[in-house]
């Protein structure tokens, strides 16, 4: 029973969504309204349950003085911070339960939890992803090796495309007669994209969406219960 | 000792990197770029359609990808206001409606100052993606029953004529992955029949390509600092993304002189082992 | 003041951002502390905003202001809790309702919108008459349009063995899926090195100066 | 049959993708077809002297409110956000030039709820037959019925690396992709790595399984263990070998560098799902000298795979090799129901360009449907 009774949830929310997919009268178009305001509601607190059990795994390892335990301690540390701080003054126009907090604002520029945003999260975050710049030129210089007719082949359209997308791509390939213009690299670039690109991406949307509906059917059906956790 | 060698090898490639981007940073080299007909199907989808049209931005990106889309998206939100539209942001991305606000301060004071509720007006963040513009569809005010600032739905003047997505005139996502562009073009287009444009990361750029197509499910499509540079052309003026075109044009070709360096080495490598291989065998 | 907390700001930003590139040349104790401050700050940026910008809009105040009308928000609110509940052990199975339900209605809402997004109107827009063209580019191109399709659908068809014939069309299949891997790949790059851009122009303008 | 599709097909046609029908009357009004009863249709067919309208709508008082004012002489608006089951009074007054001479027309319509939304009617069909397939051949594989399914070819690296770590006494290094075991790409590496367990188990080869999450990893030691002990060497088991690194991305993936670099394995296995590290990855491997195959339904990972392994697994192929070797009826079946929704695509998308160049629009417009 324990196991039947989500199933039998899926299986309701799942139908409802595919009958008013199709039937437009009364009442379904209201019902999915409803269904879809409360999966957001719902979705929210599987939010915060993500949050919670992140720190609770920082504060196992904290307690119980795992290796790096310091590190885990800094991140809880600023975990609390974001949250007292965004709390108290609330954040941009939102109000915390201390109102504007104006005097800090004024001090600091803006709110303490903007002004951590500002300053510490957004080179944070935007740092993280540059690293693979670095990453990519050195697997660039040390693994991108042509093997054989199809790596060939990802290769000269990489070169293409790569060159295609500077500002010297217009001045390189000047020097072709218009009348031949499609070589000229950018219109290349753009013929390149525009059709074999386009051709095999579509192809790879047709077959994930198949898988789509696919695992889609299967969930529904309650023939893939695997999301519900405990086994197969 | 063989690692150490790659090791060394690979910090001076990095170096390398920094160098290539620091110096025309520095430097610049003054290069143009030349636009491109999907950008231009984003600009003339915004150019063309009327003055009080209430249309939506949304922000689907955080701070990680900042140097991509949020040239695009004051690159766009002057546009908008400049042909008078009334915009409304929303974000599939917690962080998008900071990015939003950095938008509106930026644009206005280029622009001059606009009125908030009439002339723009930040939605925020909700989660859901795909089921919360679906939401949006069937009834705007369930989704946002107040804006960022705790303002209510009824009170917001700017809001008086949308009851659902169908009342948007167009939607330009700028998107870094998921939720986002997609979302939007299964949904509001593909459902609900509102225009939609989109500004991507470069990574997802030719992942979208196919819905460029006779059945208009994307209307135009930005990808990446080149595109945004691009907008910023047809709107004629030289913005962080065109600044930005020089390292990313010097960058573009190191990486490809260490991919014929990388091949031209393993080609002799593969050569001298040949040579000994037969050595060995004769 | 303000004006000496944002040049504090700026060279916090700095000190983040110069902590996370000393990884390019080893793991070290400034890249790990940077890494879980971000971690912490990212995962209280998300609890405040959620709560700040749909809970409370979307929940708590209707149901304060409001009860007669919005009652039946309760439900969600509840299944909301039995959520919450997978953090403890003894209780998790309560989780598997909401779960359910979220399931369920997404995968619906994918399966609709997919077939008829990335099926449907993909089909569609491959039915092109591609002698409608006037420019030969445009009719070359769509014909590679239609043959890369096909062949690259064929390519991920599993239930014939690919042997002489029936070969061809996967293998026309899998050069039309190279070239795409081949603009994705440039793409990619692309987008990496604007990062990095952003970054070093953070480092050179905001901090050093170096660029007016 | 014949009877019920004509007339289904042609009203389909009339409704059009925007919903908007030109007209031969001055002005009409017509509730919008096939939808929750929100809309009004209206068209207009001006005389060519007009050069600018104004199109009213009346309020609840009766009143004549402009709702547009963007001129055609042949044009239509569709006023939607109605109400349903109530009837809407529409003019249109239209003017010339100087404004001197005007002429007005009136219109009305009641909206009204449908049972079905007829644009949709291809959306059905197609989706009922790709269900139907999907089901009939998991249920079929559910009976023990034997499907057939290609060979993949990325896989004929496994039998060249085992026999290359083998003759060389080195470790082989499987990695099942650092997403959790929600993904169904987690669980599709895990079933290749069941079948390559039992290969190291018979040739007696080492293993290296590094795990990004906990569940992974248990998940990846019972696999082994049942491999080794279906091979009979349980006695070769090794359960440490199949360890947890860390939860950390990069952190994961320096880990997983540094045991490329020590082990030095013959054979590197990067099968799951993966995000950025894909590349740092299988640099570290190219640079140790080890043959690679690699994996995965990521799409933007699939290129850096390609030019720096020596097999790669593209998307669906990925789960077709774990159908192909796990003989799961669930797997199976749907990739057969797949199939044959590929078949489908091939006929549809071949008709529709004969259809097209036959001139016979319709059939490309009753395939995309509308909204």
């Amino acid at each position: 029973m324990k196991k039947n009774l989500p199933l039998i949830v899926a299986f309701a929310s799942g139908l409802l969504i595919l009958i008013a997919g199709f039937i437009p009268h009364k009442p379904f178009g209201m019902l999915e309204e409803t269904l879809t305001n409360w999966f957001m509601i719902i979705s929210s607190f599987a939010i915060l349950l993500g949050q919670i059990s992140l720190i609770q795994a920082n504060v196992t390892r904290v307690a119980h003085r795992s290796p790096n335990w310091q590190y885990y301690l800094a991140g809880l540390i600023s975990f609390a911070g974001m949250v007292v701080f965004g709390l108290l003054w609330g954040m941009e126009k939102t109000p915390g339960i201390l109102g504007h907090g104006e005097g800090i604002s004024q001090n600091l520029g803006s709110k303490p939890f903007d002004y951590i945003f500002d300053y510490i999260y957004m080179p944070l975050s935007a740092t993280m992803f540059s690293l693979l710049a670095f990453y990519i030129a050195s697997a660039a210089y040390r693994a991108f090796i042509i093997r054989n007719f199809e790596s060939n082949l990802l290769m000269i359209t990489a070169v293409i495309v790569m060159l295609g997308r500077t500002s010297f791509a217009t001045w390189i390939t000047s020097w072709i007669p218009d009348s031949w213009g499609i070589l000229q690299l950018p219109r290349l670039t753009d013929f390149i994209m525009q059709y074999p690109n386009t051709a095999a991406q579509r192809a790879i949307l047709i077959s994930a969406a198949l898988g789509v509906v696919g695992s889609s059917l299967r969930i529904i059906l309650g023939i893939e219960r695997s999301y519900l956790g405990g086994g197969k | 000792m063989k690692a150490d060698r790659t090791l060394i090898e690979r910090r001076i490639v990095f170096l390398v990197l920094a160098l290539a981007v620091a110096l025309p940073l520095i430097f610049p080299l003054g290069l143009r770029t030349k636009g491109t007909p999907l950008t231009k199907k984003a600009y003339d989808l915004v150019d063309q359609t009327p003055t009080g049209s209430v249309v939506i931005l949304s922000f689907d990106y955080d701070p990680s990808t900042v140097t991509e889309l949020q040239p695009m998206a004051q690159a766009i939100l002057e546009h908008a206001w400049k042909k008078g539209h009334k915009v409304i942001a929303t974000a599939m991305w917690p962080q998008g409606s900071q990015m939003a606000d950095m938008a509106f301060e930026n644009v206005q004071a280029k622009l001059g100052q606009k009125e908030y509720g009439r002339d723009y007006i930040n939605l925020g963040y909700k989660v859901g993606g795909m089921v919360v513009i679906q939401g949006m569809g069937r009834n705007f005010k369930t989704v946002f029953p107040k804006d960022t600032s705790g303002l209510n739905y009824e009170d917001i003047p700017l809001l008086k004529t949308v009851k659902s997505l169908r009342d948007i005139k167009y939607v330009v996502s700028l998107s870094a992955g998921d939720p986002g562009l997609k979302d939007w073009v299964l949904t509001a287009h593909d459902k609900y029949g509102v225009s939609v444009a989109g500004g991507t990361t470069a990574v997802s750029a030719p992942g979208f390509l196919p819905y460029v197509n006779d059945q208009k499910q994307l209307y135009g499509l930005m990808g990446g600092l080149k595109a945004a540079a691009e907008y910023e052309l047809l709107m004629e003026y030289e913005g962080p993304a065109s600044l930005n075109m020089n390292p990313q044009s010097v960058a573009h070709v190191l990486i490809l002189v260490l991919i014929a360096i990388g091949n031209i080495k393993a080609w002799r490598k593969r050569k001298a082992a040949l040579k000994s291989g037969e050595v060995a065998n004769g | 003041m303000a004006e000496l907390m944002k040049v504090l700001g700026i060279w916090l930003g700095a000190y983040f951002t110069l902590s996370i590139f000393s990884f390019l040349y080893k793991d070290n104790p400034f890249y790990k502390l940077a890494e879980q401050i971000f971690v912490g700050l990212s995962a209280g940026y998300w609890l405040i905003y959620t709560i700040y910008n749909i809970l409370v809009p979307n929940l708590f105040n209707l149901l304060f202001t409001d009860f007669a009308h919005n009652w039946l928000l309760l439900i969600p609110m509840l299944l909301g809790i039995m959520m919450l509940l997978r953090i403890i052990p003894s209780a998790q199975w309560l989780s598997r309702y909401p779960i359910a339900l979220m399931v369920g209605t997404t995968a619906a809402i994918y399966m609709l919108l997919s077939f008829k997004s990335d099926f449907l109107a993909q089909i569609a827009a491959t039915m092109v008459n591609p002698f409608k063209f006037s420019s030969p580019v445009d009719v070359v191109g769509t014909i590679l349009l239609i043959v890369g399709v096909l062949c690259g659908v064929y390519f991920f068809y599993f239930s014939k063995k690919q042997e002489g014939v029936f070969a061809i069309p996967s293998k026309i299949g899998i050069w039309f899926l190279m070239v795409s891997f081949g603009a994705s790949f440039g793409y990619t790059v692309m987008a990496r090195i604007s990062l990095l851009i952003g970054r070093l122009d953070f480092l050179l303008r905001d901090w050093l100066h170096i660029i007016k | 049959m014949k009877r019920i599709v004509l007339p289904l097909l042609l009203a389909l046609l009339s409704v059009g993708i925007g919903g908007v029908v030109p007209s031969a009357a001055p002005f009409s009004a017509e509730d919008a077809p096939w939808d929750d009863g929100t809309a009004v249709v209206l068209a207009w067919n001006l005389d060519p002297l007009r050069t600018s309208l104004s199109l009213q709508k009346a309020d609840s008082l009766g009143i004549f409110q402009e709702i547009s004012n963007e001129f055609a002489l042949t044009g239509g608006y569709k006023d939607s956000g109605l109400e349903a089951d109530a009837e809407y009074r529409y003019r249109l007054v239209a003017y010339n030039k100087d404004r001197s001479d005007s002429v007005s027309f009136t219109a009305h319509a009641t909206t009204r709820q449908q049972w079905f939304s007829m644009q949709k009617l291809s959306l059905l069909i197609l989706l009922a037959m790709i269900c139907g397939a999907i089901l009939y051949y998991i249920f079929h594989a559910r009976r023990g019925k034997n499907l057939f399914i290609r060979r993949i070819s990325g896989l004929d690296s496994m039998e060249e690396a085992i026999g290359r770590a083998t003759e060389k006494g080195k470790p082989i290094l499987f990695v099942p992709g650092i997403s959790d075991l929600g993904d169904i790409q987690t669980i599709a590496a895990l079933n290749i790595l069941n079948h390559l367990a039992l290969k190291s188990a018979e040739y007696g080869t080492e293993l290296l399984v590094p795990c990004r999450f906990s569940m992974v990893l248990s998940a990846a030691r019972e696999t082994v263990k049942e491999a080794y002990l279906q091979a009979g060497r349980p006695d070769a088991y090794r359960e440490e070998k199949i360890f947890y690194v860390t939860d950390d991305q990069f952190g994961f993936v320096a880990g997983v560098d540094g045991i490329m670099l020590r082990e030095q394995p013959a054979a590197n296995f990067f099968l799951g799902a993966f995000w950025a590290e894909s590349l740092i990855l299988t640099e570290t491997g190219f640079g140790t000298g080890a043959i690679q195959t690699a994996g995965t339904g990521q799409p933007h990972q699939i290129p850096f795979f390609v030019v720096s392994c020596d097999y790669t697994l593209i998307g669906e192929e990925l789960y077709a090799a774990s159908a192909y070797l796990s003989r799961d009826p669930q797997q199976l079946g749907s990739l057969k129901g797949h199939d044959f929704g590929k078949l489908l695509v091939i006929i549809l998308v071949l008709t529709g360009i004969v259809m097209e160049m036959a001139g016979q629009g319709w059939f490309k417009q009753f395939i995309a449907g509308g909204n």
